[in-house]
């Protein structure tokens, strides 16, 4: 040490730029912890509030106006809605975001289509479901159908969906890109074998915001797909054309959140505000749920396509 | 080997026709799922801007009149005049106070996530973000006005003033009556923005190349450094993007908005007064006019308004952004 | 009221004339739960029918109507003070109970317990500001006002306010009657007006403080026999004669077993005795 | 040679020393007796308004080994992609002039790049493995065109790794390492390995070894001379030593003041080193062996 | 030396022949007279479970340059990331024994590894320019350090890029040119010059000539010892005509199984390439030079 002629680790340098770390450090984790606790409050408040609420045959009954009723109709609506939203959201979506990532030029095309998505995404969900109330309900004379609330729907989330898988595809190093088409594979061949798998947990992402949003609208299926209280459905009525059928396209679908809606604007009866915060831990444990059902899948995904 | 290596040799280069056409199908696929967003735009731009001009080709009104701070669209209480005036800068002042205490908070987290965290940390908030997004804005609402609105209230209820001893006071807010106010319709909003901005921006700062990032570290810089010198200027252009979407979500979010910003159709003065946008307007008043009346044609006015705020926007920061990669 | 006594009272298909088919009703939110209610009676008798009570508002309900995407179209106010005539006169209007309203305050605005229309009028004008002028507490009064658009603030404004307009200061405006109550509930001195259906409900009993109107009690026996003026009429709106299943389920809600149990149940007031 | 002469002396009595490739790769195949396998006439490359490439003609024999040295900045990367079209993947690069692979102009719109570059295959300076398992990294290509069988695939996969030296190190984990756990000197080898097994006609090298260890480097040398049997190969290097030992022939571009990209001198790779004709070839060559 | 006696002779005798760097470097500073600026005690690297550097100690003297030799995947590049702790940023590195440089061990937690990385600069193997101009680049560390000065930084951009032998080819549009579109050579000089900007004590060098022409290659070296009269260097290579060049002690790891990542010798450049006392690296330098 004594020979040292420069001096200690420990004490020189400039004492300003680390005091600015340890500060960005502490207020970067700071950040993290308070948006974690901000979800833990969230999160404990409806498990609290649904505790004695949620029970198996709170899930699976039908609701009822002077018992505390179950949900099935309900729950099983948001599921079949997020389904049909998401078989054309997904496809169009990724394919609109390779051509934007892959194939796009610098041109007025590309500024118009990225335009289209960032004009949509400004659009408040409540014009696009009156858009929907006179496009599909009146003028198609479809009524009020699940099929037109994914429909709706769909034209709110495929801009986002197009976008984030664009960037999700984006990341993938053009190095890769290069390596596969210098081995004289195709560009597609080269899209479907490196860029994708590549970019499957960006797009898995993707998917996830997307159906996220197709859980918590409700503004754009209040006057698309319906605002009621179902009945019972019979799930072992499979003919698509009969507005009963749970199956049917055709037919009223009053999701999750637009029922929270309804009970929490006018419902009636003692049981209403337990059913609102049962339906609430509900929704958020289904998209919970979805997004580790969907990370793990795309885990196993990654796995298979890349072998990594 | 040598064998493949003739047969080769034979093969012309040029694409047999048939070929042409296989590798051209999958780019017309998805030219054409990437167009359909021109198409369903084009519709609904076109349907708003039709509804949106009603107002003034219907009814007659003079297209002067949405810039007047008068909101009286109910003929049976006196003289109509729709001014949309207090809508607009409602909008413009809940979103732009949104961004201010979001932007911040969202980046930071994500550059927590991305630069900060240990694996288990960013496996617990990653999810949890996710999960933001799929709680409806009924909830965010209801949260807000059960929770957000009374602690408002409670905590902020007295006028904040600075005196100073000369001067008297230089800076007066005046406490929250109700706790429904901008101050209330921008946090629930904020929170709601997060996850969109924070995982947009994460993937920015994900798709950095980890040799800058060695490359700084080694030249005795610390971890702040590298993220503010480096690492927030490379990412700049999808942070903004990230904003931008951040943006128009808050601008077009409407239930939860509605139910704590107290919902009166006046010009922005305090953040703990109440005030309205033109989502809150839209959403209050859609339902209970018909169509075709002058009150819903105005409704529709507001929306084309709004879109035009929105694409506006999105413009502007497009340019500081083109204007920024050219340096 | 308990609601415990519609279930018992659920009739049986020998009382009721059962059609086949699916209908779907559109509009006020005001009345949706009491459409809800009977179609579930309705079809709980009648196997092979369908009804499908939307909401959406009264202005939806008549765009809907009038267009003929539903059967039924619910609103709170006339048609022909919102449709263009034309549309209007095709509507064949169907009263089947009246809905009332009452004035409630926060619980903190205690001795207030009866406002007259003037002292209404005053406040809600915003002449008065303090409800130490009509004899409550000293606090300042805070409106909560419904949507300029809404059946409710229409209303209000027609039978008591006698079309003043209301007071732009200290207010506030929120949607729903839900909405309304939870705000009420937490703002200090404020008063609104909501659905008499809403304010008896057990769920809401004690969080509210309900107002007479002129010493008059809301109630749906005065609601019926005219004394309680702030209630009206609500409408079923038929896109011409109505037939079919739509007509038989609109006897239905004139039959005995609703307008006597169910329709005072829900707290609305029957139009037949 | 001063500091040869002055110090490995003892080692070199000492150790078997192999044969010297380069001449006796040279001596093997007269050039002559070969048929030209690419012609490029007055290619010229711009990026934009800058000129990388200038006004090259150049002829390369069938089996034969082609280097192109030359400064760093003097095109030679720019000219070699133009070779099998990467050029068209960067955007403002644009080629003029032709390039004949047997006689056909690959820079015809007409031809297909996807057919153009399985013939000519190209190994890059940064080594890029695909982030799969080596396995999947070598059998890429073939899968690409169809191959299938897990026989075939199996044997295929081998004799690549095998041919890049990389067999012994990787085989106990081929399908469950990543391409990118290997160190920087073993990825590289996997990516000759993958352009081996997509077995094309030409094999265009940017600086292949500079990211290998001598070891490595010399099996890879051997492996090209043993490829030129069969195979065209094309190879950027800034190790003159390398050039002088694999090649057939040399390429000498520059980079001196606006003549930046201008092919100064081509020839037999024995005369280039020892009779250089231009003065600017002479600097080049000397400065590295002085 | 077969190869070179065969055909390089004639150009030889023609060119200037530069002074034989390598051993005049050596001989300028006697090693036992200088004091130790870097020591390793015991130092093992493990990625996981993998024992990638194996129990190594050795001494670098300061004003001295060390290279580090031996076959891809013996741990070079892992051993030197040691000095500057950047083994730090890879998920799962963990060292053990003692690194001290001045000795102060700078594996102690307490250690600010800013103020170390600040001291020990680094060069990577590939280059990463910051995505910024050339000026900003080479200014990036000292503005980092809290020197804003226009003329200063000036004159400190400059003196550095021209050291780094980039001056002449970048001044024109030193502000308005990305330092990502210079080419692959360009760059690593222009890495040089960043890490020359900070004024370190130690400069470690993975492969930093591994991407240049031999015109370059050459600057470098003789930077590089001209560095050594007031900076310690270490350089990982494998060129070995470079290590014999320029470097004073040479350091051999091996790959040999089951002994990967050891350390089989170090001593004197001259010693190390004429007389070696290990078997292992007498194979591989004659590998080299055979
Ligand atoms: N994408 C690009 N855009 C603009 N200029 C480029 C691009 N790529 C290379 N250049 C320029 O073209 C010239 C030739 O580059 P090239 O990479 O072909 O040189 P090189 O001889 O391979 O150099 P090195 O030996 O360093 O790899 C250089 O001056 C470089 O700056
Ligand atoms: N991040 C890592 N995780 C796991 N193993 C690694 C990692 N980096 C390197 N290795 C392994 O450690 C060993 C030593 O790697 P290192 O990069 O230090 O070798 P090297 O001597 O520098 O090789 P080269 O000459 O090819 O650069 C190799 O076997 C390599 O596979
Ligand atoms: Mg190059
Ligand atoms: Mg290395």
């Amino acid at each position: 040490m004594s020979a040292s002629t420069t001096p200690s680790l420990h004490l020189r340098g400039s004492r300003r730029s680390i005091l600015a770390d340890r500060a960005a450090t502490v207020v970067l984790w700071g950040t993290g912890a308070f948006v974690l606790l901000l979800l833990g409050s969230i999160i404990v408040h409806f498990g609290i509030a649904a505790w004695g609420v949620v029970s198996p045959s709170f899930v699976l009954s039908d609701p009822s106006d002077t018992a505390l009723g179950g949900i099935l109709p309900i729950l099983w609506n948001s599921i079949y809605m997020l389904g049909l939203t998401m078989l054309i959201a997904v496809p169009v979506g990724i394919l609109g975001g390779i051509y934007m990532s892959e194939y796009a030029g610098d041109n007025k095309l590309t500024e118009a289509i990225r335009f289209a998505e960032e004009a949509i995404s400004s659009v408040p969900s409540i014009v696009v479901g009156l858009f929907g109330l006179i496009l599909f309900v009146d003028n198609f004379h479809m009524g009020f159908t699940a099929l037109g609330g994914a429909l709706a729907l769909t034209m709110f989330n495929l801009p986002l969906m197009t976008r984030l898988s664009e960037q999700a595809l984006r990341a993938v190093p053009q190095d890769e890109r290069s390596a596969s088409l210098a081995l004289g594979a195709t560009k597609w061949q080269t899209i479907q074998h490196v860029v994708v798998p590549l970019a499957i947990p960006g797009l898995v992402t993707s998917i996830i915001l997307t159906a996220g949003r197709v859980f918590g609208e409700a503004a754009v299926l209040l006057f698309t797909a319906g605002l009621a209280t179902p009945a019972h459905y019979d799930f072992t009525n499979f003919n698509l054309g009969d507005p009963a059928s749970p199956w049917s396209p055709l037919r009223p679908c009053t999701t999750m959140a637009v029922y929270i809606y309804k009970l929490q604007s006018e419902g009636l009866g003692i049981y209403v505000s337990k059913v609102v915060d049962g339906s609430a831990a509900i929704l958020i444990s289904m998209v919970l749920a979805f997004n580790l059902g969907a990370r793990l899948v795309g885990r196993l995904l990654t796995r298979r396509l890349t072998a990594a | 080997m040598v064998q493949l290596t003739t047969a080769n040799r034979l093969a012309s280069l040029r694409t047999a026709p048939g070929l042409r056409e296989r590798l051209d199908l999958p780019r017309r696929v998805v030219f054409l799922a990437a167009v359909s967003m021109i198409g369903i735009v084009t519709l609904l731009l076109g349907f708003i801007a039709w509804q949106g001009i009603q107002l003034f080709v219907k009814d007659g009104v003079p297209v002067g009149q949405v810039f007047s701070a008068t909101w009286q669209p109910d003929a049976t209480s006196g003289p109509t005049n729709y001014g949309l005036l207090p809508f607009i800068l409602g909008t413009i002042a809940v979103t732009a106070l949104a961004l201010l205490i979001s932007t911040p908070l969202s980046v930071g987290l994500a550059l927590f996530l991305s630069e900060v965290a240990p694996r288990w940390a960013r496996a617990i908030v990653q999810p949890a973000l996710e999960i933001f997004v799929g709680i409806p804005s009924v909830v965010w609402g209801w949260l807000g006005l059960t929770i957000l609105v009374p602690f408002l209230h409670d905590t902020f209820r007295h006028d904040f003033v600075i005196s100073l001893p000369v001067l008297g006071d230089v800076f007066r807010v005046p406490g929250f009556l109700t706790g429904f106010s901008w101050l209330a319709g921008a946090l629930v909003l904020s929170i709601m923005i997060l996850p969109t901005i924070t995982s947009v921006s994460f993937d920015a700062f994900r798709a950095i190349p980890q040799e800058l990032r060695t490359g700084s570290l080694a030249l005795g810089t610390t971890r702040w450094q590298t993220i503010r010198h480096i690492l927030i200027p490379a990412a700049l252009p999808g942070v903004l993007t990230a904003i931008v979407l951040g943006m128009t979500r808050a601008a077009g979010e409407a239930l939860a908005v509605q139910m704590v910003i107290g919902s009166q159709p006046v010009l922005p003065r305090a953040v703990t007064q109440p005030i309205e946008t033109l989502t809150a307007a839209i959403t209050l008043d859609m339902g209970n006019t018909v169509f075709g009346e002058p009150w819903q044609d105005a409704l529709w006015t507001m929306s084309l308004v709004l879109l035009i705020i929105s694409v506006a926007s999105v413009v502007l920061v497009r340019l500081i952004n083109k204007r920024r990669m050219a340096l | 009221s308990s609601s415990g006594s519609t279930q018992s009272a659920a009739p049986s298909s020998a009382t009721v004339n059962c059609v086949a088919g699916s209908i779907t009703t559109a509009g006020s939110t005001a009345l949706q739960p009491l459409i809800d209610a009977a179609a579930k009676q309705y079809v709980a008798a009648c196997t092979g029918a369908t009804i499908n009570v939307q909401g959406g508002g009264s202005g939806t309900g008549l765009s809907q109507i009038a267009q003929g995407t539903v059967q039924i179209g619910a609103s709170d106010v006339l048609a022909n003070s919102k449709l263009a005539t034309p549309d209007a006169d095709k509507l064949v209007d169907h009263i089947v109970a009246k809905q009332g309203w009452i004035m409630v305050t926060n619980k903190d605005v205690t001795g207030v317990t009866n406002l007259t229309t003037a002292q209404a009028t005053d406040i809600w004008t915003g002449k008065v500001t303090n409800w130490k002028g009509v004899g409550g507490p000293d606090l300042a009064i805070v409106l909560i006002l419904r949507p300029a658009s809404s059946g409710t603030r229409a209303t209000f404004k027609k039978l008591v306010l006698d079309g003043a307009n209301e007071a732009t200061g200290n207010t506030l405006t929120e949607d729903s009657n839900g909405a309304v109550t939870t705000a009420i509930g937490t703002t200090d001195g404020s008063t609104s007006v909501i659905g008499f259906a809403y304010y008896q409900d057990p769920a809401n009993a004690g969080k509210l403080n309900g107002l007479q109107l002129d010493g008059i009690d809301a109630t749906t026996a005065n609601m019926s026999n005219g004394t309680y003026k702030l209630s009206a009429d609500g409408h079923l709106y038929t896109l011409g004669q109505p037939s079919g299943l739509t007509a038989a389920f609109l006897d239905y809600m004139m039959s005995p077993a609703i307008q006597n149990t169910l329709i005072p149940a829900k707290g609305y007031g029957p139009v037949v005795h | 040679m001063h500091a040869t002469a002055t110090y490995p002396e003892p080692v070199l009595r000492r150790v078997k020393v192999p044969a010297p490739i380069a001449l006796l790769g040279a001596a093997e195949a007269p050039l002559d007796e070969s048929t030209t396998k690419i012609a490029t006439e007055h290619v010229s490359i711009r990026y934009g308004r800058f000129v990388a490439v200038r006004d090259v003609s150049l002829q390369i024999r069938e089996r034969s080994i082609m280097a192109l040295i030359g400064p760093s900045g003097s095109g030679k990367s720019t000219f070699l992609r133009c070779f099998n079209r990467m050029n068209d993947l960067i955007p403002g690069a644009k080629v003029e002039g032709q390039v004949c692979l047997d006689g056909e102009n690959v820079t015809d719109p007409d031809v297909s790049v996807v057919e153009l570059r399985r013939r000519v295959g190209m190994v890059f300076q940064r080594p890029n493995p695909f982030p799969m398992s080596i396995y999947e990294n070598v059998a890429y290509g073939p899968r690409r065109r169809g191959m299938n069988g897990r026989r075939q695939l199996d044997e295929l996969v081998e004799t690549s790794l095998k041919r890049a030296a990389l067999w012994d190190e990787v085989k106990d984990d081929l399908r469950r390492k990543s391409g990118l756990a290997l160190s920087g000197g073993q990825q590289q080898r996997l990516c000759i390995a993958r352009v081996l097994a997509t077995e094309p006609e030409v094999i265009l090298m940017d600086e292949p070894a500079s990211a290998l260890d001598p070891v490595s480097t010399l099996r890879i040398e051997e492996l090209m001379r043993e490829l030129r049997k069969a195979y065209t190969i094309v190879i950027v290097t800034h190790n003159m030593q390398q050039a002088a030992r694999v090649s057939d022939v040399t390429a000498f571009f520059t980079m001196a003041e606006d003549r930046a990209g201008y092919l100064v001198e081509v020839g037999p790779t024995g005369r280039i080193f020892t009779r250089p004709t231009e003065r600017l070839t002479e600097d080049y060559i000397s400065g590295r062996f002085g």
